[in-house]
């Protein structure tokens, strides 16, 4: 059993490989976290526009369907029957005025309401439930729903914050900021990677890896340490925005960092270079803004590719990244032809972020052998976590840490936040 | 068997071959001097969605692709080996000729460990050129669109 | 470890999902329950019909070989070596004098006493064992083995109460009528289900599931609940008979019943009608008889075809249905036929069974997430275990539970059987 | 090559694709107007079993599979893939053209994750009839007879 | 497709099949009177280490694995299956005609149970004898060079 | 959690099944044995032979790598980062100058040393890590290495005692007659048995099974319990070497011998004959010795095929034998031939070694159901462990079974060694 004297370090500035293997902690994590006070994306508004639109989608490693009443209200229910517990929908998208359960068909409305239930008063009056039943004490469990321009979250607690607080400022204006105009979902992506859920989660906050794992970034010259940029972090830490500036450095000075770097500072050039050029249109000059929020969602920016990415838990063991491709109702042909071809920058085959499943999954596989052993977090140095305006830096690492350690209980007297 | 029909088994045979040798220029060059190549998810293609998994609709961006293979992209090391079915030769009008083949790829790792990575469908058109035919337009349909670790090495 | 504290209601009418995803729970369930006083299905004795014919099956997760001995007489034991542990026969089925060990070739008679040791007393007197090595004293884990009218049954429990007493008369009366002439073994059929064992013994006692889960039975006019029709368990509600009458119903009734029901119930034809003609032949009217014998023997009549399943758990998350179709010596080939053609009803491609294969494996991925959430099993009431001779009703599987309970030392204070 | 030749292989490649589409109609044409279509475990056929898991001594038979696939049967969503071997033409006597051919089938679920679902051998005996080569008799001798989840979509 | 195209096919069906009925002489008879059958691990293979998994530089050697298979080896009891993919046939001078197909065996236990248990490459050079192609050189180029549990039965 | 109470017997002659099955268990081994004061084969000087040459091996399940350095000397270390755990080395074998980790590209020289790190010191004098920070503290986990005559080993253990005094006078005789001469790599074969690696570790030090099992090696004459032969261990009768020598018996004698042991003894020949002969090569008779290391090291001579095999477990239900071909470098090239052809003899095809894939895997799944059963290991009687100078016995699993007893923390009191 996990306690608090599991850290080495009271600033999370060593993670024992131990939470990334432990069958105990993964059970933890879904009850303290995934059903915890904490908000999770669902989906978009924009992909259940109509009455009965729904999407099946998940909350850690509960299923959980997301649809849209006749009224244009929008539900988010758990997608298990109240009755012996089957998968009630079992299409992931569609259209319906209700959800029947096919072992049963049992039927629950689109407010996740027990509906109708077959020979509720059995045959000739023989069979059947008591009449003391009570249909709506055995709904489908609901979640707790609000959206963000268009960017449905859900809670599985009645004790969690309202998403606004939840979220902080920044991240609201990060979230206002990608919304700013009805979206449109170009399709979506799915990546299996064998190992721990939260080594995805230190990644996306990982602003020291991007471009000495990620070299495309460097070779073709889209995104290096050396541009402006840094971390911004809500107040309690938990959620990130790793963000940049296009065109802030120069590619002398940057060659000269790398090359003291010892790292690889060749650039090439593509036969298609419009692939990566990059067309502002949020009055910034950002192209580069990765927005993680705790536990398990990411918004990303990268140039002209938008996406939104759902981790999902999978075992102690495996996680899909589930990435959902967006551009603008308003965007040109020109620009959706764009968006297409620079979808190849990111997803599984992404390349700029290929390489995360097989650095994820060597990380796994060799930090198992040794549970007692610990991660080193330190570049922007130990100590109090706080925003940064640099990006050699991975201090929102332990920022996430620090509120893992808080909701799983195991938060160290004179922990450092 | 026409020989039209012999030089499609021929070019399929030939296709997953270079491929698994890691013969990328040969590859290349079944592709005609105009062409795409795009790898699709059935979860996309089944709902009019227009994102790829890799999308090249020129042939310079599919040389980019094998450039960026070999120049700057990290991924597991593996083989392929591709399983590759009976085509389906499509009757229809339009430029060239459509098939269809049905494909598995295995993918096995450095200690000898090998897993089915993709099932799914080409659905190809193919030109004569050069005295031979060359492959216009690639469609991938990729079944497993549950990505395994990642996607590096082409389809 | 689970208590009896896990119970909801002292009636068995909610199960805790717990138990369905706990492999600790898994494990005592071998011991306590498979290897403890229940007695399980072997096969038939028309399997087996000459002396040295043997079969290999499964009691829980344990490999098990059934063999007929040179006298006639029919033995069971383990599978696994007394030796160093390796499985002794390796082949599914044959006829063999004796039962020889691949390792080192330890040599076991047909009723499993170990008759020869290769180089016992060494070469040259050196090595081998020590003269005092009692051989009588390493045979293979024999079973205590009875029968009923041909069906072979065993058990690992010395303690085990007598087959028949196990069985109970209801139960022995439908054996003595399935089995009232010699059978003859069709073929076998095998489905791996992705779910845990319990959810198939409820499955199977789940008269309520049938014509709503199955459509082809009301859509093709089969069975349907409207028919006379119950349950009937033995003095312990451990075991049920599930059973309908043939044509006790009219298609009027039921299609209003079915609407009042909102179940689909517009009936269509098949272009081949004889396969699901029903031909009576056991002298009554019942052409649906279920039987489920705990923990995990099933013997099934759906009109005219005719099985026994066995239920092997591999696993806390998987199973096998092992199915042995079957007939009878003085079938005529026409009636052959007729069977051949009904098995499409059966098995894992069969027109009324197939679903269960999707609504177990759904209910199992479901409901894995929420451990502490539990189904209802309330049709026909809660309160006291009885039989019933209406059709819309659950209650065996409060029987199944009870009896569950019991063995594996989780019976709660004050439990209502 | 003869025709023949080519016409069997076209046969196999149109049967696997009709299903992953799942074409039925269309599959029901590549069958003779008498037809049989039994699938059958290993371990029934090794002994001398009757009983198989799909028994479709009849035409009508086959087409009320299709028909209750469609109107009353529930499974598991998924795709299939077919990949067929190379066809084995069996010298001998008898009406019509004997065909082994090996098959596997992947299924793949909604959500992109495939799974090898079956392997076996088509025992086939083909014949000509309106011009072309239909299917009166098939066997579908399955290897993997421990049935994954549930058998519904034809094999 | 050329005679010799079609006799290509035709070899390799029968090849697997033959396997997968454990027709081991009739197998051996698809061999020259002169042969070599080897299996290489990838992993030896592109090292250019010369040990091999099955190594037999004569027919006999190669007879005398198939009677020690009969005769004294005890293995898992299992049933295989080939799928072997798309010839393709390597133009260049040697003597007779040098092949390489790609394949997966797939090994079904005695309950059912199917997991993939090779695949790899063929690199064969036929030559014509007695009017038709037989195998004067295989080798097997193991991908899945980690054998799951034993390799008994040939690939 | 296991305790010395699990011994049936003080002499290790019955080993309960629990020990093979159990993941608690599992992960234990892994700390008290392979990560403790023990001795692993890692690979041959000849392997690597120049600086920079390196190879990847496993000690336990913990991936470590063995290179050489400018120096020539060889360094073994665990190949994980000290960063954030990724696998630093990611090829099987080259050829380098130091190890960069592909995430960060923290950089690590042939000691295993950290020797750089980019951006250390961040840019423009921003992030970075603190100038406290110790490289020298950072370096991989490094494993002590020696060797006897090429063969290296190593030990994560600072305390393990000297290789020489690990291995003893009988093994060190062993490993210098087969390292008597520099050797040379003829490739690497694999097998992974879906059982416990333990069952391997005793089936190596099994002279009984041998000739039982094996079938192929009385049938073609090669290998036979009526040979002169037996068992010799080191002190501590933790390793062992099984020996026999050539020609020390007649064909009628073993005729009358396996006869009596009622085990099939008709002898057939090869059509190549030459695959079988033996051409002594160290001076004596042997043409059988096999040398087991505990826990996980086995040097192998079978006739003139020369092997050493790496048992590599991977978890508690699977493990590899990964088996390195070796010759000499002065055979000739007929000798060279003759190695090749008699390789058939082992590995995952071996003639005289495929058994043991299905042995094993038929005695894991056949005892994992009764965890409380135990083996008998009385071959060559119970009591002292010591040498025997005849075959038919299992004495050295009892020798096996002790030290592991020790390392574990689970030797019962007043136990027999
Ligand atoms: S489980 Fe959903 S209706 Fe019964
Ligand atoms: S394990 Fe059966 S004879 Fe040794
Ligand atoms: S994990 Fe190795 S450099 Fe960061
Ligand atoms: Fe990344
Ligand atoms: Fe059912
Ligand atoms: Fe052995």
């Amino acid at each position: 059993m996990v306690t608090a004297a599991i850290w080495p370090m009271l600033d999370y500035s060593r993670v024992p490989y131990r939470l990334y293997h432990d069958a105990e902690i993964y059970a933890r994590e879904q009850q303290r976290i995934f059903q915890g006070p904490t908000w999770s994306f669902l989906g978009l508004d924009a992909e259940i526009p109509l009455p009965g639109d729904f999407r099946a989608t998940w909350v850690g490693d509960t299923p959980v369907v997301v649809n849209r009443d006749a009224t244009g209200a929008v539900h988010a229910f758990v997608n298990r029957c109240a009755h012996r517990g089957a998968l009630v929908r079992r299409e992931l998208s569609g259209n319906a005025k209700e959800h029947i359960c096919i072992y049963h068909q049992w039927c629950y409305g689109l407010d996740g309401g027990l509906s109708a239930i077959p020979f509720r008063r059995g045959i000739r009056g023989q069979g059947g439930l008591d009449a003391g039943f009570d249909m709506r004490a055995h709904g489908l469990r609901r979640l707790r729903v609000d959206a963000v321009c268009g960017a449905v979250f859900g809670t599985l607690a009645a004790d969690a914050e309202p998403l606004e607080d939840y979220l902080g400022p920044p991240i609201m204006a990060q979230l206002r900021r990608l919304f700013d105009r009805p979206v449109r979902v170009l399709g979506y992506n799915r990546q299996r990677i064998r190992a721990n859920w939260k080594l995805y989660a230190e990644n996306t906050r990982d602003n020291y890896h991007a471009s000495l794992l990620h070299e495309f970034l460097v070779t073709f010259g889209l995104d290096r340490s050396t541009q402006v940029g840094g971390v911004r972090m809500d107040g309690r830490h938990r959620h990130n925005i790793t963000w940049a500036e296009a065109n802030s450095d120069t590619a002398e000075f940057a060659r000269e960092a790398y090359a003291g770097a010892r790292v690889r500072n060749d650039y090439l050039s593509l036969k298609e270079p419009a692939m990566v050029a990059f067309h502002p249109e949020h009055g910034d000059k950002l192209n580069l803004a990765v927005t993680s929020v705790f536990p398990s969602s990411v918004f990303v920016q990268i140039s002209n590719s938008l996406a939104i990415r759902q981790i999902r838990p999978r075992g102690v063991d495996e996680f899909e990244v589930f990435q959902t491709m967006i551009g603008y109702d308003d965007d040109s042909p020109e620009m959706t032809l764009h968006r297409l071809r620079q979808a190849n920058l990111v997803g599984p085959a992404g390349f700029v972020s290929m390489e995360d499943g097989e650095a994820l999954e060597i990380a796994h596989r060799a930090s198992r052998p040794e549970p007692d052993r610990a991660t080193i977090i330190e570049l922007g140095g130990g100590g109090a976590i706080s925003d940064r305006d640099y990006r050699v830096n991975d201090v929102p690492l332990r920022g996430f840490w620090s509120y893992y350690a808080e909701l799983l209980g195991i938060e160290p007297a004179g922990a450092v936040r | 068997m026409s020989l039209d029909r012999a030089a499609v088994y021929d070019l399929f045979a030939e296709y997953g071959g270079l491929l698994d040798e890691t013969r990328y220029d040969a590859w290349l060059a079944l592709f005609a001097a105009e062409c795409r190549y795009n790898v699709v998810s059935r979860e996309n293609h089944e709902r009019g969605l227009p994102a790829a998994l890799i999308f090249c609709d020129s042939r310079a961006m599919l040389e980019d692709r094998i450039m960026a293979l070999r120049e700057a992209n990290k991924y597991n090391i593996h083989t392929d080996r591709h399983l590759i079915g009976l085509p389906r030769l499509i009757p229809g009008d339009g430029e060239g000729l459509a098939v269809e083949v049905p494909f598995a790829v295995y993918q096995t790792d450095q200690e000898g460990e090998t897993r089915l990575f993709a099932a799914g469908l080409y659905r190809d058109r193919l030109i004569s050129a050069g005295g031979g035919l060359k492959i216009r337009d690639k469609l991938v349909l990729l079944d497993t669109f549950a990505i395994p670790t990642l996607l590096a090495t082409p389809l």
